[in-house]
């Protein structure tokens, strides 16, 4: 793709968006939980199980030689993309969540002693809060929470106060998925690393909307998934300053990661292999460097700025229906709205959108603190992806305003 | 009116409409009338876990027969809920176990009693027969 | 397929046998490795991400309900398969390797206090040997290790002298990846229940080869790998008792294994969610299930009466290379075939077949301990799968043969 | 002989052969010949860690120049070892540094050369280079 961006190239690119639902025309909204995938994407795992399929790193044959060439070579496109310092600074996992719990277990052993603390925000999501709020409980140790406020943004004092207690780790999301908040974490991260607190970055949410800079930030952990990010399932990224991985204890044992192995005992392999037991899933490896070349090809910018546009016209359009409330208002803010209309559930509001062939999540959002903090069940979340268009915003409002009408 | 009976005239009543609109329109009146549940059951303890929509469910039984109430925090919950009771409730505890839900499918409402799905419903008929089961067992 | 099966046909269905790899026909003898995968499979994951793709389990929209009926339908369909009682003992991971850690972190943390011991093989694979030596380590308590003999079985007086010791969990595989030997798991299983001992089995090499019935065997956990049966990497499956999974502590946490989140506190979600923490692999998963429909529709039967014609015939065909010797010559032998000749380097024999076409493994087949029990550093390792034809044998032995006369 | 000439004699010897098999039997034959690395070297320190064949490397300085000898216990491993040494072993620390091993490609080794090769070929080069800086850094 040159600099002339044709929405509609783009989406047909994206073979499930053309498909009817209830034999009304799609519109994906649901691109926060996941997004479909452009058919080159589709091809790269065809291509891999068709001709190249092999298990890595120990073949000496053609197979598993070149297999591993483009495992690597994946590791390497990923590591220049968000700029990190060395290739081994990036592990490949399952996808966010593990990565999550991968840090929490394995720097949780190497830093947190009783009475610690970790601090988290109160947005983040589940995959992010639970594998720290049971390492505290593990460690004997306190769950420190930043708030937010009413319109979904952290206050950067109570930051301060919070980072005051010393915990041994910070974690936070870059982009909330329930609110759709861009929290600044340049500086959030720079005011732990004053008091020398390693700091991990949710990225589950940015990686398909912002373009990320890993040395330029300074965090010490980075994850993401491919699946939210035009990639497939079963792939995401750890990126780990070197420092902090070479300390850390391995995670899972087994395969690769292993270097020596007697019946007494083991010794174990670098980075990045230290960190990925077992036979990775390659083909989803390939796919998720395929994707996330192919965001590059259409460029943070245009995405930005095309999203950016979707959101206001969403949330401008909306706002004409009575009692309609939204769920983070932040001045910076991704591509995802969440609101309730009146007494409506969202489970209806959901129910019928699905007929009108709109879909959207509904629910809590695997965010329950969030909706906690507003006293409310659910809400309705329409997110929003670079191929989404004006048209589908405009089938979306009037889907919800038709839905409101039946529900009132 | 026997349980397939009353199935018959719920399948009468929606055949009328071709429409989903209509048809979930009717099931949102249906859902503004139920007989709401007494407060007093409104509690975690007659709640059926779903993902999204909340249903709590009450039974008891007279002259051998099964009454149900129930209500939901969602309106289309709601409103199969009430075709539920529709049916099942003051029926005998034979009945209600063997009674198929199938009409759900007829009426174009397959979807919401998959077991995937998040509304709790099929969780509801389980209990519902398992409260059948219940009283059966106390009636012997 | 029917009764009468073509291994022509069979053939057909795998595109990445027909490939020349320095111009020669491949023969693809590492399968104990990974398997090529039908096209029916690749297909599968084809469509699934061309008009199927969605996040599950939470989504009222149509796309996502699909998705999660697929899903679920899966594990309906394996834990028939493998004749578990209940679906949700089913339990869907990233492969043997994950299956295997989560157990040893899960049930060791149920199980293990001090001075304790856990009892494993000395033929595992690393996977099933490392994260019980690590856990062990952690919890200062102690691994047994049961020997084996010099034709690479396992002795099941020496197995009973070490259960009197009394392990708190005994875990071992079921077809050794490096010797071929498939273990007598039954009695062994029946064994260790007699102690109380609960047991793993891993079938990460016996899923692709032989039926399995889990309540028959009665063993309390059993993993395996897609990618070693024809289905594709990034899917595996723990299956699990429910009465030990019910009381196991869950291994990750985020996304559908939380059931109540607040700040303060967790509660976990019921079997099989309770140890699915994340976005699952939905694509692998349903590549998984086509792949094991597959076999089923080959039939066990006919898999083992093809394979150990090849294995018998490769081993005899071997037999006349001077100086040849074979490693793993049990009686029961699975469609691995493990050796060297004279003084020649593995990798050299290796690097010289590739050359001619054929891949096999080279090395120490993330075995380690039998390496050491043999006093050697590596074998080549041919593995068969149902595609592999005797012709196929021809073309290996003739290789063997004349990568021995240039090394020689 | 500079680096460069007796690269093109390696790549002049090899292009003899079409055939893999007479390039492999030639290298094979050159693993053969290799000066075995003295016994008291071929130690765990002089050892470069790759995965399958062993490589051992020793390094002395004399008149400036940096004298290798190395073994492996895979003759294909040894006879490409053997060709790296006659390219570089004799040399000064400044052309070591600045060599390129391009011929193994142009020979039709290149795969030999992969980082991914489980062979520590490329551990090998790096290890040469490595003493030749730190030989460099002794001169200066
Ligand atoms: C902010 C955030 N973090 C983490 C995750 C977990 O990602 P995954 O389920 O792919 O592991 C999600 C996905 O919903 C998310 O939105
Ligand atoms: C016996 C055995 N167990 C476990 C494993 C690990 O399987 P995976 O790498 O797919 O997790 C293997 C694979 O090599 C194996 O052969």
């Amino acid at each position: 793709m040159s600099h002339h961006i044709d929405l509609e190239d783009i989406r047909s690119e994206f073979p499930a968006l053309h498909q009817l639902v209830y034999n009304k025309p799609l519109v994906y909204l649901d691109n926060a939980a996941t997004t479909q995938k452009p058919t080159s994407v589709i091809k790269r795992m065809f291509q891999y199980y068709e001709q190249e399929n092999s298990n890595i790193h120990r073949g000496v044959h053609h197979l598993s030689q070149q297999a591993t060439e483009a495992f690597e070579a994946a590791r390497a496109y990923v590591a220049n993309l968000i700029h990190a310092q060395y290739a081994h600074e990036v592990i490949f996992t399952r996808g966010a969540t593990e990565a999550i719990n991968l840090v929490a277990s394995s720097l949780g052993e190497l830093l947190l002693q009783t009475n610690d603390s970790v601090l988290v925000t109160a947005m983040e999501h589940h995959s992010n809060f639970v594998p720290w709020q049971q390492l505290c409980k593990r460690k004997n140790a306190h769950l420190l929470t930043l708030p937010f406020s009413r319109e979904g943004e952290l206050d950067l004092e109570e930051y301060a106060a919070l980072l005051a207690k010393n915990p041994k780790i910070v974690a936070f999301t870059h982009i909330s998925n329930t609110l759709g908040t861009i929290n600044p974490i340049r500086e959030m991260i720079g005011m732990a690393h004053e008091k020398g607190i390693p700091v991990l970055i949710d990225g589950a949410q940015s990686i398909a909307h912002k373009a990320v800079d890993v040395q330029d930030l300074d965090c010490d952990f980075f994850v993401f998934s491919a699946h939210k990010a035009y990639g497939p399932m079963g792939a995401g990224v750890l990126y780990g300053k070197q420092k902090w991985l070479d300390q850390m204890p391995p995670y899972q044992y087994g395969g690769e990661m292993v270097d020596k192995v007697s019946i007494s005992q083991t010794s174990f392999n670098v980075l990045p292999f230290k960190f990925e037991a077992g036979t990775p899933d390659v083909a989803a490896v390939l796919g998720m460097e395929t994707a996330l070349r192919f965001i590059s090809d259409v460029g943070y910018d245009w995405i930005g700025n095309h999203e950016h546009q979707l959101v206001d016209y969403a949330t401008t359009e909306l706002s004409q229906i009575a009692d309609i409330r939204f769920f983070g208002q932040s001045a910076h803010k991704a591509s995802v709205v969440s609101f309730l209309v009146g007494q409506i559930h969202p489970f209806d509001l959901g129910t019928l959108l699905d007929k009108m062939g709109v879909a959207v999540r509904t629910g809590h959002h695997c965010a329950q603190p969030v909706m906690d903090f507003y006293g409310i069940h659910g809400t309705v979340r329409a997110s929003f992806a670079l191929y989404n268009t004006i048209e589908e915003v405009d089938v979306f409002v009037s889907a919800v305003k038709k839905a409101v009408r039946m529900l009132s | 009116m026997t349980t397939a009976e009353i199935q018959q005239q719920i399948i009468d009543e929606f055949s009328a409409f071709d429409d989903w609109m209509d048809k979930y329109n009717l099931l949102i009146e249906m859902g503004k009338d139920t007989p709401v549940i007494d407060a007093q059951y409104k509690t975690n303890n007659h709640l059926i876990s779903g993902c999204q929509s909340r249903v709590w469910l009450h039974a008891s039984f007279t002259d051998n027969k099964v009454f149900f109430t129930a209500d939901s925090d969602a309106i289309i919950t709601k409103g199969i809920v009430n075709l539920l009771i529709r049916v099942l409730s003051g029926q005998s505890p034979d009945t209600i176990l063997a009674a198929d839900m199938g009409f759900l499918d007829q009426i174009g409402l397959k979807e919401h009693l998959s077991p995937t799905r998040s509304n709790g419903l099929l969780s509801m008929i389980k209990q519902m027969k398992m409260y059948a089961q219940v009283f059966k067992l106390k009636m012997a």
